[in-house]
């Protein structure tokens, strides 16, 4: 298999697997964690656990001042890389296109540099939240492998596909080539790993939130 | 270009070119042109005019299988006397059957003769891929393209795969591949090939490779047999709209305001990025433009099965499969299994709560005191 | 019709070679003041717009010389604004430039009569005043 | 007899885990911020400690029961069935070092409700056996006895009688058809006499009518505490009885964080059905007397003083404003702690804690984070509203030499009641 035909596999037939896993995965997990119910609650509410759900959903992209300032790393660096792979995966204009052909829409792009720029720091973000994993006690003792698959499979297409676009190092078919099956990797570990927080972070604000909401709790 | 009948004196290049009426001067130009057009540096000049005064001038053999003439085309399009047609001039084409005057057996003749007087020292141009399904589809004077190849490239000193047929399979290729096409260095394997792909390939750069040929000898080349003074330049890299494409600034149709102010064309499915020629300098049709200046975006012919790359209109990006329909079909498969997976987990529930022993504090105190 | 007809108006757009390649003139310049060595680019192996064309053709100027050669097709040298940096445009039968480069050196190395024509010349030279002096001799006889 | 076994626990874990909690492990990313929100961490920095990872038992047999990758892992040998001794192992980090006081759950990035799934752990806990002596102490003489401290109905006889005669208040007992029946906790009866007149004084004065049942007095939970639903149901289920039987609008949970939740969450959900009355905390009910204008006070506390939230009123529960409000009444100084409200620090000894003497040395390094709120603050006066914190707090300050007395909130209000007129006192 040379290059081109490896371009071609990954562009192809790999995608494809890569994608029907994905969507598959995600579906299945939903199900896996949904399927296993919540009891009634009897308890005279005090008030409306929807309105609550929905508060922490978006309450918790914040944080009071004190946990801030003894999480500040965590926090910063976290919302950056966030936000950064956003803006690297939703709005790089190559990537639109990619999203256009799955949804049969697309939405507008940044200029290239721009993204550039966000992929840069968000690879900076990760690598000092990897460290701060590797040094830090608690976050050292919590981290499974898991863990840190969560991150190879987030960095490595940031890298690849960075090196894709400025010509480093391989050929741009092999380099792209490698960048579309990092993302296919990503994709198919996705729904088996920490990366399902993605979704079930809302999930969980939610029914965090309904509780607190249910019981009166206004933070 | 002459056919001519090799001779027992064999002329030197240079001396050729002399008997011509070429000047020095006009040699020097030549050589310069030449370095040009090899993307060598001009401080080569000297080096490719030595080389090519003491060049023998070869006898060329060139075998035309599953393909459209356009390689010969591009090569006899180009307006003499250019620098591509000086080079053709230098050689001595003993074969070619499109070109030769010669018909018929007097034609098959000709490389039958050609071959044995030069063997061991001519070189093989082949251009259009060999099908292997069945070896009728394509012969000449019924022989099979791959009888041919076989028995030519035996007496070879070096093949040039011209064109993406003969160097990749090219068209004939195309997915579902109907004639089991392949191309020449899927046949020979113990013969070094130049492979110059392009549809067609840039007619000075099939000159340019016979230069380089004849006055270095086999060029260096790439990972696909490509030379890599020719194709080591990225169309994307050399690309005059590339600023565009760093500004993020992309034509989103053919005629609309960005597709007018020559924007970037990656969106219109432009293959630059991952396609190598020399296009972007080089140029088409005596340097006038090259397709991406004419508000094409690169189809990436010089590229192995750029016909199945997904379409010529679908930015590089875009996957090939179906995605959306993929989608659908993933997300009923996921239901399925969903729901099965989740009607397992609540059995698996219901058996634990229903299998539950109400804890008493006697139990407690025991297995406490234990 | 010719490109220039189409309307498709390239914006103004830079491949940052400019700089380079006038850098690369100026070294080549004090080569050529310190070691006497000859200096070539070949600015058709360059990506280059016709803008920035335009503006290296503002940057070295016009000099003093201006000459054509037949040499298969026109050549046309010019001596720059900076004395011993010569443009070199090398056209076609039918005019067409094929071959731009800029040379570093006293004289374009081109320009020079160069020592196989000059020894052809000198044969020719030879045997033609042979034969006229053997047709004087006969003449004479 | 049957015994509790290692199977027991397990089958306790399959069967209290539900969609939240699947959730909840999904969406854990390993960030360690609950570290720093626990002060069971905080005091005693062990990453072992960290709320999510005293979980680690229960996740990993959702993640073998519950989904495809961890079936698939179990198969393979990539993750190894949870046993006893690790079970045993968790007990300090399930019991000894979490008072259940939702912090964590409340700071949590992902929203994670670590409280919520500590104490369905505890289920598993106690069917394998690995509650600690002292919760398993409490429980036996909360249902044997009827209260945890073994306190029976003459000893609380005997107290409201001396309280009328020195009050002439009438404390009624079993009188059917009351607005409000009255809980207590033992730690009241034993520690905090004062608390039920303080009550019986501010409700007879509202013209309320009230009573305390002879069959059940104790609202405290001990089975919520050690995390057994079958023995917290038994608990509740007396409550519930006695109150139906007086045929009372409103059971008032009196100054105990975790009796509350108890009675006011759990209890619902542990009988199975809505309750026939209201659940309020003694300050919900003052607050509402307060805002009918049945509760005025005059003269002010002149001390510096602060309060302190029970974790379970406040994060647990949404009782924010009502202690304000009615502090507000009497108080010209007060002030808030850093950390207040929702984002208050646990007193140390919520959740059991207090019970389980296993953590004695645990729950004083925890009180650090209350002292050094209450250094930043220099108050005179700690006010609170349960009788579990205020035990914590007045031991935490004996041993830290701290000179600041710790007052209820009811009995505050008490001494500054203006008797009304119309009131049947």
């Amino acid at each position: 298999m040379n290059e081109v035909e490896f371009l071609q596999w990954v562009k192809g037939p790999a995608f494809s697997i890569a994608l029907f896993i994905f969507v598959a995965g995600l579906v299945l997990r939903l199900f896996e964690i949904l399927s296993l119910g919540r009891k009634v609650n009897y308890a005279v509410p005090k008030g409306d656990p929807m309105q609550g759900g929905l508060r922490e959903i978006f309450r918790r992209f914040g944080t009071d001042k004190a946990t801030f300032q003894r999480s500040m790393l965590t926090i910063v660096a976290g919302y950056v890389f966030h936000i950064g792979l956003f803006v690297v995966i939703f709005l790089l204009a190559a990537h639109v296109e990619v999203f256009k052909s799955v949804f049969g829409f697309g939405w507008p792009h940044l200029s290239t540099p721009v993204v550039d720029a966000f992929a840069v720091i968000t690879m900076l973000a990760l690598v000092v939240l990897l460290i701060h994993r590797l040094q830090h006690p608690v976050k050292r003792f919590l981290s499974s492998p898991g863990d840190y698959v969560a991150w190879v499979v987030t960095f490595v297409p940031l890298l690849t596909g960075y090196m894709a676009y400025h010509h480093l190092l391989l050929s741009p078919q092999m380099m792209l080539g490698l960048h579309i099956l990092s993302v296919e990797v990503l994709l198919i570990v996705f729904p088996f790993t920490k990366l399902m927080h993605t979704f079930t972070v809302f999930l969980s604000r939610w029914y965090n939130g309904a509780s607190m909401g249910l019981r009166g709790v206004k933070s | 270009m002459r056919m001519q009948t090799p001779s027992p004196y064999e002329q030197t290049l240079g001396e050729h070119l002399r008997s011509q009426g070429i000047s020095r001067r006009g040699f020097l130009k030549f050589c310069g042109l030449l370095a040009s057009s090899m993307a060598l540096a001009p401080a080569m000049i000297p080096k490719i005019a030595a080389a090519l005064e003491q060049a023998k001038r070869p006898s060329v053999i060139w075998l035309s299988f599953q393909e459209c003439t356009g390689c010969t085309e591009s090569l006899t399009r180009s307006h003499s006397p250019s620098i591509e047609g000086l080079i053709f001039d230098a050689i001595s084409l003993d074969y070619h059957h499109t070109l030769q005057a010669a018909s018929g057996d007097a034609a098959e003749h000709a490389r039958e003769e050609a071959m044995k007087a030069h063997y061991g020292k001519y070189v093989l141009v082949v251009d259009g891929s060999i099908p292997l399904d069945n070896p009728g589809y394509s012969t000449i004077a019924g022989i099979s393209n791959l009888d041919m190849l076989k028995e030519a490239a035996a007496g070879a000193a070096a093949i040039i795969a011209v064109g993406t047929c003969s160097a990749y399979g090219g068209l004939p290729k195309a997915d579902p591949n109907p004639t089991g096409a392949v191309s020449v260095s899927d046949i020979i394997k113990d013969k070094p090939i130049i492979n110059v792909p392009g549809c067609p390939p840039i007619p000075v750069v099939i000159t340019g490779v016979i230069a380089h040929f004849l006055t270095f000898g086999l060029p260096e080349l790439d990972s696909l047999g490509r030379p890599k003074a020719f194709y080591g330049q990225n169309i994307h890299d050399r690309c005059y709209r590339r600023p565009f494409y760093d500004r993020g600034l992309f034509a989103e149709t053919f005629d609309d305001e960005g597709a007018k102010a020559g924007w970037c064309l990656y969106k219109l499915g432009c293959k630059g990025p991952v396609t190598y020629n020399a296009c972007a300098t080089t140029k088409w049709n005596d340097g006038t433009s090259f397709p991406i200046e004419s508000g094409h975006g690169c189809i990436g012919c010089s590229e192995p099965n750029f016909w199945d790359f997904g379409g010529f209109y679908k930015a590089l990006s875009i996957p090939t499969g179906s995605s959306g329909q993929n989608v659908v079909y993933a997300a009923a498969a996921g239901i399925a299994a969903g729901v099965a997976i989740g009607a397992i987990n609540k059995k698996s529930k219901t058996e634990a709560a229903s299998s539950h022993q109400t804890v008493t504090v006697e139990e407690l105190n025991q297995e406490s005191g234990s | 019709m010719s490109l220039n007809a189409i309307p498709v108006h390239t914006e103004t757009v830079a491949t940052g070679n400019l700089r380079p390649v006038m850098h690369e003139i100026r070294q080549a310049l004090s080569e050529l003041i310190v070691h006497g060595t000859h200096g070539m680019i070949d600015l058709h192996s360059l990506p280059f717009s016709p803008q920035e064309y335009a503006a290296l053709d503002e940057f070295l100027g016009e000099g003093e010389i201006d000459l054509t050669l037949n040499v298969l097709g026109k050549t046309r040298l010019r001596e720059s604004g900076y004395a011993g940096i010569w443009r070199i445009e090398h056209f076609d039968d039918n005019d067409k430039r094929i071959g731009y480069f800029i040379e570093i050196g006293h004289v374009p190395e081109i320009l020079r009569s160069q020592c196989d024509d000059i020894k052809e010349g000198l044969a020719a030279m030879t045997t033609i005043l042979a034969m006229e002096e053997g047709n004087n001799e006969d003449a004479n006889t | 007899m049957s015994t509790l076994t290692l199977e027991r626990g397990i089958n306790a874990f399959k069967a209290q885990i539900d969609a939240p909690m699947a959730s909840f492990f999904s969406s854990c990313v390993s960030c360690g911020m609950c570290a720093e929100a626990c002060l069971f961490y905080t005091e005693n920095p062990e990453p072992r400690f960290t709320p999510i990872y005293k979980l680690e038992p229960l996740r990993r047999v959702w993640e073998q029961e519950y989904t495809l990758i961890g079936k698939l892992k179990a198969k393979l040998g990539l993750s190894k069935p949870v046993t006893d001794a690790e079970l045993a192992e968790w007990q300090e980090l399930v019991y000894n070092n979490c008072s259940l006081c939702g912090r964590c759950t409340l700071i949590c990035p992902v929203g994670n409700d670590i409280t919520y799934m500590i104490r369905k752990m505890r289920e598993g806990m106690v069917a394998s056996g690995h509650a600690p002596e002292g919760l398993i102490g409490a429980s036996t003489r909360a249902v044997q006895i009827g209260s945890p401290m073994g306190v029976k109905l003459p000893a609380l006889q005997a107290q409201v009688r001396h309280l009328e005669k020195s009050s002439g208040l009438e404390v009624p007992f079993d009188k059917e058809g009351a607005e409000y029946l009255l809980m207590l906790s033992s730690m009241e009866i034993m520690n905090y006499p004062e608390y039920l007149g303080a009550v019986a004084k501010i409700l007879t004065n509202a013209g309320k009518t009230w009573t305390l049942s002879s069959e059940c007095f104790e609202a405290t939970n001990s089975g919520i505490q050690i995390g057994s639903s079958d023995i917290a149901r038994e608990l509740v289920s007396r409550v519930v009885a006695a109150a139906e039987k007086l045929k009372v609008k409103t059971v008032i949970s009196p100054e105990c964080g975790h009796a509350y939740t108890a009675l006011r969450w759990d209890g619902p959900n542990l009988i199975g059905r809505p309750y026939t009355f209201a659940a309020k905390h003694i300050v919900e009910v003052l607050d509402e007397l307060r805002a009918e204008g049945l509760l005025q006070t005059e003269g002010f506390e002149e001390s510096k003083l602060t309060f302190h939230d029970p974790c379970q009123l406040v994060r647990r529960g949404g009782v924010v404003e009502q202690p304000r409000n009615l502090l507000n009444m009497v108080a010209k100084n007060f002030v808030e702690m850093a950390d207040h409200g929702t984002l208050n620090w646990c007193c140390g000894a919520g959740g059991g804690v207090s019970a389980n003497e296993d953590a004695e040395e645990v729950k004083m390094k925890a009180f650090q984070r209350k002292k050094k709120q209450l250094d930043e603050l220099h108050v005179d006066t700690l006010v609170t509203a349960c009788a579990n914190c205020r035990i914590q707090l007045e031991e935490g300050m004996e041993v830290n030499q701290m000179d600041i007395p710790v007052l209820g909130l009811t009995e505050m209000i008490a001494e500054h009641l203006v008797e009304r007129k119309g009131g049947a006192a």
